[in-house]
């Protein structure tokens, strides 16, 4: 599955970009080799259970699922028209998650290794500031906490302007 | 018309329920159902609206027939 | 093999940083998950055959072993002096290398992500200019060339001072 | 002493060898190694030396029982 001859790279249009079950991230990095790319950067982003508070037993993860494919869909494509990718795909967990499971893998191939890289916070700091995907915590203790992981708005007064850790990487 | 709730509007709303009156577009619908359940005012100062799965803006016309989906600020990944 | 109830993350002690054998990507990565790590990276330098020139048949890497293996371990160690890491690993291959092939990789973990890129850039920008390891290009029609990735003295005018590109994440 | 070269450095030198004769630091050999192959010295010049696998300054002073790398910039990954 080598995605060669293609004027655009593969925004991988085979894999769904919600999952409900776990993420196969060693069967995608298996097929994320290019003949053009020296560089291909993985993303992980894992449920933890530290957090300060109270120990957290799962996560679930809920969507909008027409709008949150759809964006991750847009947001590769901006990727690769941002940065010379040969490679881009995403793919987030819907559903519960347990820890050390991921809920989010990025996967980015570039000739160069500074595109792969900054690709990749790219396209995982939009998709969770952006994507219509919520997180629930589920404590040990029978509590739950819907998460907020993007509060730009209460930053930029903006619903749509987010702050991005990414554009650190542009200077 | 048809709302759906995600996140933590199901802790103030049922996941999908029906909306009668009057509603001319999405500030109306916001502001109605704030008065329905106060509680959930300021969550709802924080979402976005979408009907037919885009975003739209609070000036958006609605008619009885559309569903419309409530959309809090993101929290994946 | 999660490393547990270590007070410094596991530096991959029992892993080779050299390795004449294909570099196992997908074993290490599905060994690289860890309870209290939010964040995962994985970087794979590959052989790309696209060579303004001419094509590239394949690589062969050599290194002065023992001094490479050693400042590896120096690279892994530092990054777990400046960054919150829980896992850190890094392998670099040596002999001949195919085309789509890694040459090395290296994962970083940590609760967040932000300093899971910031060491993976880190440790494989340190290894690249810092370690005693050889790049030879050897092209279809016959030639070789001896890679020359790092310049710097070029630049800074001491074989000791680099320019590193992960420093760009720092301000 | 012996002498062990990496890299571009064997299109020059044999990948180890000998070498005889009243080299009282490192400074002292690069000199020589560039006088028997004056096309390297360009190479030699980019290069750092290391005893024991640690790496030396010019006036680190050599026997001739040590084993001297002499260390070309890196251009692994």
């Amino acid at each position: 599955m080598i995605p060669s001859a293609l004027s655009r790279p593969a925004v991988a249009a085979d894999l769904p970009f919600l999952s409900a079950e776990p993420l196969d991230l060693v069967g995608l990095l298996a097929k994320s080799h290019h003949p053009e790319a020296g560089a291909v950067v993985l993303f992980s982003g894992e449920v933890r259970d530290n957090d300060p508070q109270t120990d957290v037993d799962y996560l679930e993860y809920e969507a909008q699922e027409a709008m949150a494919s759809k964006l991750i869909r847009q947001i590769l494509d901006d990727a690769c028209e941002k940065f010379p990718l040969k490679i881009a795909l995403a793919q987030h967990r819907v559903g519960k998650v347990g820890i050390s499971e991921s809920a989010v893998v990025v996967i980015t191939a570039s000739p160069h290794r500074a595109e792969a890289y900054s690709a990749n916070r790219y396209i995982i700091d939009r998709i969770k500031h952006e994507a219509p995907i919520w997180k629930c915590e589920y404590f040990k203790n029978g509590t739950k906490e819907w998460g907020g992981n993007c509060n730009c708005q209460k930053i930029t007064g903006d619903a749509n302007k987010h702050v991005y850790e990414w554009t650190e990487d542009k200077k | 018309m048809t709302i759906q709730v995600f996140a933590v509007l199901k802790d103030y709303f049922d996941k999908e329920f029906e909306i009668a009156g009057d509603l001319k577009n999405i500030a109306a619908l916001k502001q109605e159902l704030a008065v329905q359940n106060p509680q959930a005012a300021n969550v709802l100062d924080l979402c976005r609206f979408a009907v037919h799965d885009e975003f739209v803006d609070p000036d958006y016309p609605i008619t009885t027939n559309d569903t419309i989906c409530i959309i809090p600020p993101s929290s994946g990944g």
